[in-house]
């Protein structure tokens, strides 16, 4: 589809990632990624190794601990290309959520001992934040810390812990003082999942999958300098987490390759022309134009000065609402071929990730703030509606 | 003409054999291990639905059957849909012997059927994607298909299989033994089993053709539709209640979910929903009595959009709802999700609906 | 399109309709019916008139008051074949409000002074109920009646009055005691709009009509008989009124007769076969039978003795919104053609009254409890969220 | 290349002057008296804006015009817009001037272009319904037309029409004055004044046609399509605004409407739709620029596909939110609606823009 960021140093910038790609992606991987297949541990970390090798890891990472140096322009251009040359996204837990925030609010000894680890893939980051029964309300959280002799000792639960069965470490947001207004008790803390008094219990989701867990925490010790930053000043980092990279939620990268994808299974069923569906893809391609439109005109104004808060909600809403809407496309397209499961002997080629896809990206609308969560905030915070 | 009156008393009396036996066989955990197990294979349950009278309730007394309405069965399947059976009740009880009574003489009818109903054999209809026949050739009083199927519910476990054919543009069916083909057998998405049948060349008697057969075959999908809005109408129903429920239950902010008003215009929305497809379901089943058979067919296909639409819409909305308790196979929420999106899909989705109530009009 | 009714009876009863149709309604009337065009006076008073020496005019009352004695079955074939038919909707304010309120809780002597001339259409009855700046709150009314020698004082204003300018009778809501709970102190009178201290104010409408007025009450004398029912029981009867001819509240035969006119717009200008236009047709006209499905159901339900509340609400909710979806498909269809205002030289054929439709339709879904409150309803009284 | 930078300082001068010339003139009151009486059809207000340089902003400086870029006209169309301008800016300014400036050699279009840009002359581009040409014959050195415009904004107020025609395949631009045709005008739903226009053999000189003017006209037809785009961005936004306020102030059941949740949602909805055509327009603005016809073409119809779907769901909220208030002529609101609908209708709505972005794919 259409790329609004197209001038020439755009599309340099372009053929230098295709030249990057196409010499170090394994044709395995991008085979899976271009059918939408689930990713292996695997997939992650040989392609985050090459990414590492290239210094591209971590796009929105300074440039003093080890990212690119991009421009925002540079960093849409490159999720882009990225996307449409079926490399897979790498989990943003390391990369996206605790070295931004390690980057920001960490001690120098943190910053020293886990920043280059995560670029490298050496560690692998879950994210202990939901716990069972909070749902949307996360700040209502009751994993307890208690003070110890030189740290703290953590106990409680916490779930929708995504790729935890991969993770070495998980940062967490712990009860550090039960006595004051619930956003002002909260801390932050890195645990080492391989303590004593760390366990974890998948669970099966609906998809088929199991790349989401429950994670037990029984008096687990925490040190002190595995505190991040101030004690009871968790809930503002966990907040400026959703501040890092909020120009990147709208997932205009992940969309166009879905739409691709649509796309191509449209025209390789002799369904293109169909004018419901050509009507639906060329729709959903003109709203997709208009999220990158929205960022880029939202990024071009915070480079003039303006202050764009909470207003980036709505890439959030839009984007999942848009990636959502293609998925039943594409179940609209396969009709009864997206329904053999995966893997067996029924598959009909393209659908064979349809229904996956399908029940896999429910999730979108539902975690980082549901779309509810976010139409609230933009009501309360850009509207003045309260 | 349509009748909307409430259920009868036979039409309680099946449905409650159809809650019980969902209540003693189709807990979410027992039926978990039915999954990896033996999906929907076990024949003693087979035979403890044909003594129910399952199979024989909408085939006509003269050929074996109980001889109850369409609008009779409809409870009873939404029962069997919301329960999440795995037995392939539809295809054989809804479609394949109401097909073949209406298609074999009645004599034919009642001698082919009799081992159907009992549960002593398991027959199907196996036609091509959207009802489209299988190529047939004549070699002297032998028939000989070619073809693959690529998806018969239940097709693993059939004795025989009534093959919708065509020869030189002159439609007819025809049962093949599941010894004279290949059978390749796969789960679906909701947990049923299915299979992929190939006719390579497969040989039987041109005297066992059953031709003028396009009435029979056009009812038989029809209500064989009915049966499955049926089951979709259930599982909305049940998904809708479930959803209701958890949001009186669940608190977040303090109160519970049911009580913040964004919730509430969407839970009133698929209540909206839940009746529609109610009233649409018994619309199609009466429509089925009817001597009209474009109109019969039209009101089944209405039904068929309409319902099919609807069922997104909740599905959509019960998960939304349930939060990350929607996407995990640990509630039922998730199960009855993936059986209404096999529903949907299996005739080819609201489109190909669509496009036969245009038909018919 | 197909009707769901048509028993050997409904048929014979849609011919004696038809009959008594052709042989009666103007044909200039018709003419404008078919077309949407917005009634005059006199086209609503030709009309009634004819219905009236029938004895149809009032579908709902019963027999003992002028009703015609029909079951709910034929009430709604009655109501399709008259729409069908292109015969004027007749304004409900005698026919389906006051009068079966005074049918229920009036008085004898006010039931024989007024029910005849209700029928007859000798009296114009207009609504008193919403007033400036209370919306869809309406118990939150201002209108003040004070105790005077035989009877009240009443002042205040009321407002989106539907034809005030050919009512001769107007039945208000007014407060009779301003020290109670807000709704026990209400009160329903009958008041002649002859009388001095009653004025009006045309507002003037986007559709470019003069359909609704507001209304001024300055110290107007109300005797105390013709005060409806007992003093401070006003809400109740207004309530009861949301309870009387819930059924029909679908819009089963407006909807059939605008889907009927957008068909036929369709096929004039050969966009019958465009895709998108007969995919959206066709969708509508189930969206129909389903409210006609549902509307059979409940009054089944009904008939065997279920009880049926609020559930009604949903057939206003999707009446309401199938009706609004079609004048927007009338003007999808129309392009610019809706353009030129109404009786200009610029009108183009079918669409001459395609925007006023749309734009006059509006009203909808914001009156009679706008789709937002009856949402509220379902949820609170049938769904038990609260 | 796109650039969603924020305006600069000739922008914003120019979107001043829109601004004072709405609070001067467009005051609701006295808006409605202009309806009854003479929809922008005052020779002295039209003055005033030639004065201003409004008909001159977007044509080249080589052809007497301003040479601003599109983009730099969008906030000033955006403010006439939303100020419910009657006068035919759009018309002259974005469509006729532009096009004549492209299609004619710089001298022919300096000349000509001078009476228009001063205000002296009013010339429109006329074509049949979705740009179809008109047909002509030639006869000797005259061309004789025939046929029917049932739609021109501003034709009542125009001294000479630029038809654009066809003559045996070859298509041309050709000027003919009002006193040629037969002009019948009419008021729109939103109070602007047009005209049918009648050509029945009217008969011009030959040497006056333009051809090769297909690319000029294309060009044309894209740059008047943004000003109607920033026509709407300007209303979607003024109606978000006015909604938003009436939300804040406007009291039920004893709280602000803004407090309902149900409300807020809806609110933040409009937002987004506000946001979207805003981020639309600059792009199909800027595109405008960009040297790749094809993109340009395509740019520009996904921002009349997004913006008028936008604007219809803006419209309806508004309307809806604002309650009985929103269906009168009394508050803006209705008016701003009608107005919407005019720009949405004009062109064919969505499934014409649709079908420009597939060709142009």
């Amino acid at each position: 589809m259409t790329d609004l960021l197209n001038s020439a140093e755009d599309q340099a910038f372009r053929q230098e990632i295709r030249d990057f790609v196409s010499a170090e992606l394994h044709p395995e991987t991008r085979a899976k990624v271009s059918r939408g297949a689930p990713m292996t541990r695997d997939d992650f970390a040989r392609w985050q190794e090459s990414l590492h090798a290239k210094g591209w890891v971590a796009p929105a990472w300074p440039k003093e601990h080890g990212g690119p140096g991009w421009t925002a322009r540079e960093r849409i251009v490159a999720d882009e290309e990225l996307f449409r040359l079926h490399t897979p996204p790498l989990p943003g837990f390391g990369l996206k959520m605790i070295g931004p925030i390690l980057i920001q609010f960490g001690s120098p000894e943190q910053q020293q001992r886990f920043l280059p680890r995560i670029l490298s893939g050496e560690d692998w980051w879950c994210q202990g934040f939901s716990e069972p029964g909070a749902g949307s309300d996360l700040a209502s959280l009751k994993t307890k810390a208690e003070r110890t002799e030189g740290g703290w000792l953590v106990s409680g639960s916490k779930t929708w812990t995504t790729y935890a069965q991969y993770a070495n470490w998980i940062f967490c947001l712990v009860r550090t003082d039960p006595e004051v207004k619930k956003q002002e008790g909260i801390s932050m803390m890195l645990i080492d999942m391989s303590l004593p008094g760390v366990s974890r219990r998948p669970i099966r989701l609906m998809d088929g999958t199991e790349e989401v867990n429950e994670i037990f925490l029984d008096q687990v010790f925490v040190p002190d300098d595995l505190v991040v930053g101030e004690i009871n000043k968790g809930w503002t980092y966990a907040k400026a987490l959703l501040e890092h990279e909020r120009f990147g939620i709208g997932g205009i990268g992940r969309s166009k390759h879905l739409l691709q994808r649509v796309r191509e299974a449209a025209q390789s069923t002799g369904r293109a022309d169909d004018p419901e569906i050509a009507n639906a893809l060329d729709t959903l391609e003109i709203d997709v134009m208009a999220i990158e439109a929205t960022t880029l005109r939202l990024l071009a104004a915070v480079e003039a000065g303006v202050k764009i808060g909470a207003e980036t909600s709505l890439l959030k809403i839009r984007g999942t609402e848009i990636q959502q809407a293609l998925t039943e496309l594409m179940l609209d397209i396969a009709g009864p071929a997206a329904l053999p499961t995966r893997d067996s002997v029924g598959v009909q080629e393209p659908f064979e990730n349809a229904m996956y896809q399908f029940l896999n990206w429910r999730k979108l609308s539902i975690y980082g703030g549901s779309n509810e969560i976010q139409r609230s905030i933009l009501a309360t915070q850009v509207l003045g509606l309260k | 003409m349509i009748d909307f009156k409430p259920a009868d008393e036979e039409t309680l009396l099946l449905k409650e054999t159809a809650e019980r036996f969902v209540a003693d066989h189709y807990e979410l955990a027992l039926r978990n291990v039915m999954l990896t197990a033996s999906a929907g294979r076990r024949p003693a349950r087979w035979a403890e639905m044909a003594d129910l009278g399952w199979l024989a309730a909408p085939v006509g007394e003269d050929a074996g059957g109980l001889g109850l309405t369409p609008k009779q069965v409809v409870p009873f399947l939404s029962v069997l849909g919301a329960g999440l059976v795995l037995e392939p009740i539809g295809p054989v009880a809804m479609h394949c012997a109401p097909t073949l009574a209406r298609a074999l003489s009645s004599t034919r009818a009642e001698a082919v059927l009799a081992s159907v109903l009992s549960g002593e054999s398991i027959e199907l209809i196996a036609a091509g994607p959207a009802g489209a026949p299988v190529k047939a050739g004549r070699e002297g009083d032998d028939i000989v298909l070619t073809g693959t199927i690529p998806l018969v519910i239940g097709g693993a476990q059939a004795s025989v299989f009534w093959i919708v054919a065509d020869c030189e543009g002159v439609p007819f069916l025809v049962p093949v033994p599941a010894e004279k083909v290949w059978v390749e057998e796969f789960p679906l998405i909701d947990g049923q089993s299915a299979a992929k049948v190939s006719l390579q060349g497969a040989r039987c008697s041109a005297a066992d053709a059953v031709t003028d057969c396009e009435e029979a075959l056009a009812y038989g999908n029809d209500l064989a539709m009915v049966g499955k809005l049926a089951e979709l109408t259930g599982l909305i129903d049940r998904l809708y209640r479930k959803t209701l429920d958890y949001m009186k239950l669940r608190e977040q902010f303090g109160r519970p979910l049911g009580r913040f008003q964004v919730v509430q215009h969407r839970m009133a929305d698929m209540f909206i929903k839940r009746e529609e497809a109610q009233s649409m379901v018994d619309m199609a089943a009466e429509a089925m009595t009817g001597e009209d058979v474009a109109l019969r067919s039209k009101l089944v296909a209405a039904a068929q959009v309409k319902i099919y639409d609807n069922a997104r819409a909740v599905l959509r909305d019960a998960v939304q709802l349930h939060g990350g308790m929607g996407v995990t196979d640990e509630l039922p929420v998730g199960h009855m999700v993936k059986r209404m999106l096999m529903l949907t899909q299996l005739d080819g989705g609201r489109q190909a609906a669509l496009g036969k109530f245009r038909k018919a009009a």
